[in-house]
């Protein structure tokens, strides 16, 4: 908890995130060497989490949250009243979506510190760069047949956001036709959002759909993948908020605050994340600038509102 | 009043102690587990005593009590498909295990089978992968890119040998990987049993293989049911398995339940499917119950008679080549991960495309503390195990207690992301603000573990004839010594059996450390899981290498200690 | 403290009467034998008075408390199982201490039990105290076996089993010793010195001791008193000799001993002797009866036989004729089966090396002393 | 078929010497007793037989075949277990049939052999053929069972269980049948009429029996031939009468029947007879000796005890005085424990009702039979 004692101001931030904790850890040390005080990185899945966050939520253990894949949970734990508003002072003057990306949350619950572009990994042994798909329709092609992985819709939150997007785009029967012929091309569905990509590095799929980031870091570990941005596909921040009447609140701020500045967006980028600060530069092919011409216009309002019944007919015609 | 004073004895004092254990710890948060499925949101039972803010919060939420989760299991298709679908798997990979595990048990208990030491460590290995590595290894070996896959097209096949995306292939990787969960105990109740009679079966003429169809088998029947009934929970309640593997059209109960609960923190969805599976698991255990009533046969006499071991040449070697060509595939499953472990990267290609030690490194740099976290909290585990699991053995055979029985057995099938939110739930706050703590760590994974321990020792408790226990009162022990002094030391195959399978499991157990591990108590297995979590396969594997050789080492000095001829 | 009183004793498993009415009064320091055929309730009676069978109804005493609902293990009876019910993790020497440990552990306090629980759980990990080894060894050395105390009780022979399991009760000096047939097992030799044993040290502690066998020679010859079963049911209490010379049935005259039992109908009275009438034989006895059908009871020793013609018969009396059926050869006496009419009577004598013994078929005088001749 | 040679058999556990050179040429259809003290290699010599031992060395034929490697099954030799070893699982009908159901297994072709199967897994799954319930039937009627054939064996009294063994054994009608201890657990009434049985069936189907008791009683009266075994070893094979009139040994005469044993130097020879003397007696004899140093064997029957005085010196030879030390009531006979000089010499006088006992520290005077005394 935030009860042990740092330098005396900043105290003790307990940190919880899903992203790899070598870089939380990296991310808390650079924080304490600046500023004092002692980050305690818990590290755990989102869900676990999240849900840890609810069960807690009479006596909250956590300071602060980053990460989760993109801002759905954010928005499921804002309504579940987990999270505390928070807008450091460099995201005051951002609009709430800035090309079409939903960067901060209207009452200030999130705000985002980097950015999850949804596409394509493929095996560069198994695929040349010209003949990998370039757009969603591109995943239909016959030759994929049993070729590619994506996430599963009744288990990921990505993969649920997927869905809603091809529904935004092609309404609804349109889109359940898409995901119909879709589900065909696949060779397996794994719960995970990493596991596609995985999958690519392995040889066991051709094409996989996740995140940029993840193929990026399994690129410079020198497997053979790489990355398609698609046209009109989700781009994300993923945010980090206060935890709700958490121990610290001061330090939590505190911590959020150095998440955006220079020094932490820095580490962000080493890692091979997409920093939303302009000021830091992209260690990927991708930065913010490049990618915003294939954001989609997310309707995040939609999506609240339809996601559980759009999941639930997923499950009702897929399973 | 004298009367109940005279018996109120040591152990109707244990007894209570088990119960209150039981309620605190397993009872009270599962019943909150049980009005979650009404509120659909987190329900302080404890905390609403203490404090009136938590009373009034509690209150709010029953204002919004519903059904609306019930009337679900009956409208939602989905439900019913994933009942039927996970009870016919749970039920096959039963079925395939007891059947196959039968030969290798025998060899084991009761013959001098060459290997046979050998192939007892072989088969504790698939328990310590891991579940998520082990369904990944056989990806490595039967995926589309996998090395057998590759040798199988080599020699002329078309596709895969083996769907691994598919009901095939969980089942595969279950009945490979959650065999020596059946296994131990079987060994145990193989072990306990008097040869005499077998020796009297093949006096009146019968074949050593009809003696043992006729005699050793049905002796054994008590500890086979309980393993059966071991290996379907497990199987049932395993998701780690069709996580990986992920066969498109095939949903199971637990995964239903994992992903309500995980991907949509629908507690009130997670909550009705654990609901329905401690029910489904009632039934079976209900079954279970009625095959084995009337059955303490009461084979270790006190008549003492030594323990031979059948040499018969073919015999022997038959069981041990069968047993060998089982634990074979666990064994290549087991080189595939360490392959991977010391792969730089791993493609497309039937083999790594080049070795590094540098997994390892990391782990020796960054994971030290983990592998000690996790020797220590899996000890104190075990030995709350040992004690308890002792007791509750003879409270079921001895006295009957159907529902202690039924009790130890609900964790098997809670899935423990429930259960652990369930705790968090309950110790968050002041009376018992146990959250944060080892402890709270240690006991979780004792209540979730002890149904192994509790299942092999009551198979050998049943063998033991109630006249030797007799035979220590009247001469002046109190019950709880003789169970102390008498009854356990002649469990100990059954105990033996039972703390490979709660150690192991401890050590690799995920769910339950992801959410009560506090930073400084972080176990190997939570290390193993983050890493797996983040796509880190090379060092999750050799993270499972480090545990598997941990783990053997740590067997082998206790046989060494305990002397134990495995 | 050490008397035992059973009282209208009943127990019933699932449907079967094992016991009924079963009513008994033993005396402090008494050795009390049960005597009845197999099946009859001795064990089922021992397992009510020790504890491990609560009665279906009927009350149980020790010394002056009723002990029905007091625990086996706070009964003080000691007991050796029919089914001996050895240790089987324990070498010879742990079976036969366990008592003692126990003792040490009820009389020790929280830290000191630990030690006493440690040699419990394995040997190796405590030593005993120096007065528990001498009182082992000793009771070993009784039950000769002190050269075995290492050894493991699977390796021993059946009866080095049943030894162990009576050197292990004997050592626990009870109240009340409960034990049954402790010496089924053992030789001649063996039983007789065994039996010295128990009953020294049953003397020497004055330990109430019931006592179950099967062997009619080890009820009569080692208890003070004798209570013979038969289905579930007391039918006689007495000392040895009474229950031999005044049987009171024929069930028991058979039971205890054997015996050769002749219906008749009392003919007249003839100085002092009744003179009784049956098939194939006129009998005097000295006894006398009420009614006039009676039961006779004669026992094979006490009927003389001879070739006819071999003894002037003036000094016989009650001369009955028979033939030979089989002769059996039983160490030092020769038993004949002799038929006399339709009954097959059992004649004892004793065998003399070098005399012929009668063969099969041969005509045979019998003579029995009157005063041999008991009405029932 | 049926003989049993077992030739310099030999049998170690782990550094126990069980077994030395034990050899036995019993015949086909004998009735051959085993008798000894416990612990001397008797159960170990039958599990030799049996198959259940490997011998350390040594060679063990059947008929004519040498069977050292011939597993258990395929001996053909029932074997009653000290341990009964009853199928816990199988009710006393099971149990006794199951010898039955594997000769119709191993008799009937493979979808005959479906039945047998079912109905050995549970007996609700088929019906047992009429000839194996008649057969079944007829023996428990024999050991007196036939009321608990439904019973679960651990439903039955110890002496109902031994039974159970014992019939299950006899049902087989092996060639040769190994009985360890069958009558140990029952009374003296159900021992005779279970020796009868028992003998009646090895008889008619001339089944070679080798018998284990501790009981020389029963010995002696059912076997054709004795082998008596002392620490691993055969001491002396021989018929009972032989045994007991010319035991080869004090361990033996003692063991076979109560024997005095006295040393004493034979100082003469006079009509025939050898004079003994020795410590408290000087004895005559009508055997001889061709040693000086030799020991008396006088069985407790042959001497006669009576108050000085009361006999007429003259008629008696061999008298020797002697003091009464106790007596024991034993049924049909007194048996007097009395001190001669530094020996305790035992007396068995018939018990006759009303005549007085000699009683503890009086006075005695012991007459023995020339004839009666055994020079070995
Ligand atoms: N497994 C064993 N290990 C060591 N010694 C053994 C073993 N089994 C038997 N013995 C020893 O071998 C000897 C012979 O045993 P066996 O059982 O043959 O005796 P027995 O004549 O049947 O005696 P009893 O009349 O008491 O049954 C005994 O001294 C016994 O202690
Ligand atoms: N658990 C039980 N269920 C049913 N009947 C039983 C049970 N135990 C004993 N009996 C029956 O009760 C009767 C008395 O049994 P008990 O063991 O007291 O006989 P016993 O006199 O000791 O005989 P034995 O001399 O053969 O040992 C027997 O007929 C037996 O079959
Ligand atoms: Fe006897
Ligand atoms: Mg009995
Ligand atoms: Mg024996």
């Amino acid at each position: 908890g935030g009860d042990s004692e740092g330098d005396g101001k900043v105290g003790g931030i307990t940190f919880y995130s899903p992203e790899t904790p070598d870089m939380t850890k990296e991310l808390g040390k650079k924080f304490e060497e600046l500023h004092g005080g002692s980050v305690n990185v818990q590290y755990a899945g989102t869900n676990i989490l999240v849900n840890r966050m609810m069960a807690e939520k009479d006596n909250p253990q956590g300071d602060v949250w980053y990460g989760g894949g993109g801002i759905l949970p954010f928005e499921a734990a804002a309504e579940k009243g987990i999270i505390g508003a928070y807008v450091p002072d460099i995201a005051n003057g951002w609009d709430t979506v800035e090309d079409g990306i939903k960067v901060k949350h209207q009452d200030g619950k999130y705000v985002g510190v980097e950015v999850f572009v949804l596409g394509f990994a493929y095996n560069t042994e198994l695929v040349k760069e010209d003949e990998a798909p370039k757009t969603w329709d591109d995943l239909l092609d016959p030759k994929w047949k049993g070729k590619i992985q994506f996430p599963n819709p009744a288990a990921s939150g990505t993969a649920t956001l997927m869905v809603l997007n091809q529904m935004m785009q092609r309404g609804e029967a349109e889109g359940w036709d898409y995901f119909k012929k879709l589900v065909d091309q696949a060779s397996s569905m794994p719960d995970s959002g990493s596991a596609p990509t995985k999958a690519v590095s392995m040889g066991e799929a051709h094409i996989g759909v996740g995140f940029d980031f993840m193929a990026y870091e399994q690129k410079a570990n020198g497997e053979s993948v790489d990355f398609v941005v698609p046209d009109k596909t989700p781009i994300l921040v993923n945010p980090v908020s206060i935890v709700e009447g958490g121990p610290n609140p001061e330090g939590g701020k505190k911590l959020i605050d150095f998440l955006l500045s220079k020094d932490g967006q820095q580490i962000l980028a080493n890692w091979y994340h997409i920093p939303i600060n302009p000021d830091v530069e992209s260690k990927t092919p991708l930065t913010l600038e490049g990618v915003k011409s294939h954001a989609v216009d997310l309707d995040i309002d939609w999506v609240n509102d339809n996601y559980d019944r759009v999941r639930n007919e997923w499950k009702d015609k897929f399973q | 009043m004298k009367n109940w004073l005279s018996s109120f004895n040591g152990l109707s004092v244990v007894k209570i102690l088990i119960y209150v254990f039981f309620g605190v710890f397993l009872l009270l948060p599962l019943i909150s587990v049980f009005l979650v499925s009404f509120t659909s949101e987190p329900i302080n039972l404890l905390g609403s005593i203490a404090d009136p803010n938590i009373l009034s919060s509690t209150i709010e939420k029953f204002k919004n009590v519903s059904f609306a989760n019930y009337e679900k299991i009956f409208t939602n298709l989905t439900y019913l498909s994933a009942v039927k679908n996970s009870l016919g798997l749970a039920i096959l990979v039963s079925l395939i295990v007891i059947v196959m595990c039968i030969p290798i048990a025998y060899g084991i208990a009761r013959t001098k089978m060459p290997f046979k030491k050998t192939i007892a460590a072989l088969c504790t290995i698939p328990l310590i992968v891991p579940t998520f590595i082990s369904a990944y290894a056989i990806i490595i070996m039967f995926g589309r890119a996998g090395w057998v896959t590759y040798i199988y097209q080599s020699l002329g096949g078309e596709g895969m040998l083996l769907d691994p995306y598919s009901m095939a292939g969980i089942v595969l990787v279950q009945v490979f990987f959650f065999f020596p969960y059946a296994l131990w105990p079987m060994v145990a109740a193989f072990k306990v049993s008097d040869i005499s009679l077998e020796e009297a079966s093949l006096n009146l003429g019968a074949k050593n293989w009809f003696t043992f169809i006729f005699v050793t088998f049905p002796l054994a029947i008590p500890g086979l049911i309980s393993s059966a009934l071991l290996i379907f929970t497990v199987s049932f309640s395993d998701f780690g398995t069709p996580i990986i593997l992920a066969p498109k059209d095939l949903n199971l109960l637990v995964v239903e339940a994992y992903r309500e609960i995980a991907g949509f923190f629908n507690w009130g969805g997670a909550a009705i499917l654990t609901v329905i599976m401690v029910l489904v698991a009632a039934f079976f255990f209900w079954l279970q119950h009625l095959f084995t009533k009337g059955k303490n046969y009461g084979s270790v006499s006190g008549k003492p008679k030594q323990q031979k071991l059948n040499d018969t040449k073919w015999l022997t070697r038959t069981l041990s080549g069968y047993s060998l060509i089982l634990v074979i595939v666990p064994l290549l499953a087991m080189l595939s991960i360490v392959l991977q472990s010391v792969a730089t990267t791993w493609g497309s290609n039937p083999l790594p495309n080049g070795y590094t030690f540098a997994h390892y490194q990391t782990i020796f740099t960054s994971s030290l503390g983990n592998i000690q976290n996790s020797i220590i909290l899996a000890l104190g585990a075990l030995v709350l195990s040992v004690v308890i699991a002792t007791f509750v053995s003879y409270f079921v055979v001895r006295q009957n207690s159907s529902r202690l029985d039924f009790m130890t057995s609900i964790p098997l099938v809670v899935p423990g992301i429930a259960f652990g939110i369930a705790l968090i739930q309950t110790f968050n706050t002041a009376p018992l603000h146990l959250t944060g703590t080892a402890l709270l760590l240690i006991v979780a994974y004792t209540i979730r573990r002890l149904p192994y321990m509790v299942r092999s020792t009551m198979g050998t408790m049943r063998a033991i004839k109630q006249d030797i226990e007799e035979a220590a009162i009247n001469l002046g022990a109190t019950p709880l010594t003789a169970a102390i002094t008498i009854i356990g030391p002649l469990m100990l195959p059954g105990i033996a059996a039972g703390s490979i399978l709660v150690f192991i499991t401890v050590i690799k157990e995920t769910s339950i450390s992801i959410l009560l591990a506090p930073a400084d108590w972080a176990p190997m297995s939570l290390a193993i899981f983050q890493n797996i979590l983040r796509g880190e396969y090379y060092t999750a594997a050799a993270m499972s290498v480090v545990l598997v050789v941990i783990v053997l080492i740590l067997q082998a000095v206790g046989n060494r200690i305990s002397k134990n001829q495995l | 403290m050490g008397s035992v009183k059973v009282s209208q004793l009943t127990k019933e498993f699932s449907g079967v009467l094992a016991l009924k009415n079963v009513s008994l009064d033993i005396k402090e320091g008494e050795f009390f034998a049960l005597l009845g055929p197999s099946g009859c309730g001795k064990t089922t009676t021992m397992r009510c008075i020790a504890g491990f069978e609560q009665p279906t109804s009927g009350i149980i005493q020790l010394g002056e408390t009723e002990v029905n609902h007091i625990p086996p293990n706070r009964r003080n009876c000691g007991m050796v199982f029919q089914s001996y019910a050895l240790f089987p993790h324990m070498n010879v020497f742990d079976n036969v201490a366990y008592s003692l440990n126990i003792k040490q552990l009820n009389a020790s306090n929280l830290v000191a039990k630990l030690p006493v629980y440690l040699r419990l759980l394995n040997r190796k990990l405590g030593n005993y105290p120096k007065y528990i080894e001498q009182k082992v060894m000793e009771i070993l050395e009784y039950v000769e076996l002190d050269q075995y105390a290492m050894r493991l009780t699977s390796e021993l022979s059946g009866g080095q089993q049943q030894r162990v399991a009576l050197a292990r009760s004997l050592l626990m000096e009870p109240a009340v010793l409960l034990m049954d047939e402790p010496l089924s097992n053992l030789d001649q030799k063996l039983r007789h010195s065994m039996r010295n044993t128990i009953r020294r040290i049953q003397q020497d502690l004055g330990i109430t001791t019931i006592f179950v066998t099967h062997d009619q020679e080890e009820a009569m010859s080692m208890a003070d008193r004798v209570a013979v079963m038969d289905s579930g049911e007391v039918k006689q209490i007495g000392t040895p000799i009474e229950l031999y010379s005044r049987p009171s049935t024929p069930f028991i005259a058979n039971f205890v001993g054997t015996s050769n039992v002749l219906k008749g109908s009392v003919i007249g009275q003839e100085n002092g002797f009744s003179i009784i009438k049956g098939k194939g034989f006129i009998l005097k006895s000295t006894n006398h009866a009420d009614q006039t059908e009676v039961n006779l009871i004669v026992r094979p020793e006490n009927i003389k036989a001879f070739k006819p013609g071999t003894i002037n018969e003036d000094k016989l009396t009650n001369i009955i004729d028979g033939t030979v059926l089989v002769s059996t050869y039983l160490g030092s006496i020769v038993r004949y089966d002799i038929k006399v009419d339709e009954y097959q009577l059992v004649v004892d004598t004793t065998f003399v090396p070098g005399e012929a013994i009668l063969t099969e078929g041969e005509k045979v005088q019998l003579s029995i002393d009157p005063e041999r001749v008991l009405i029932i």
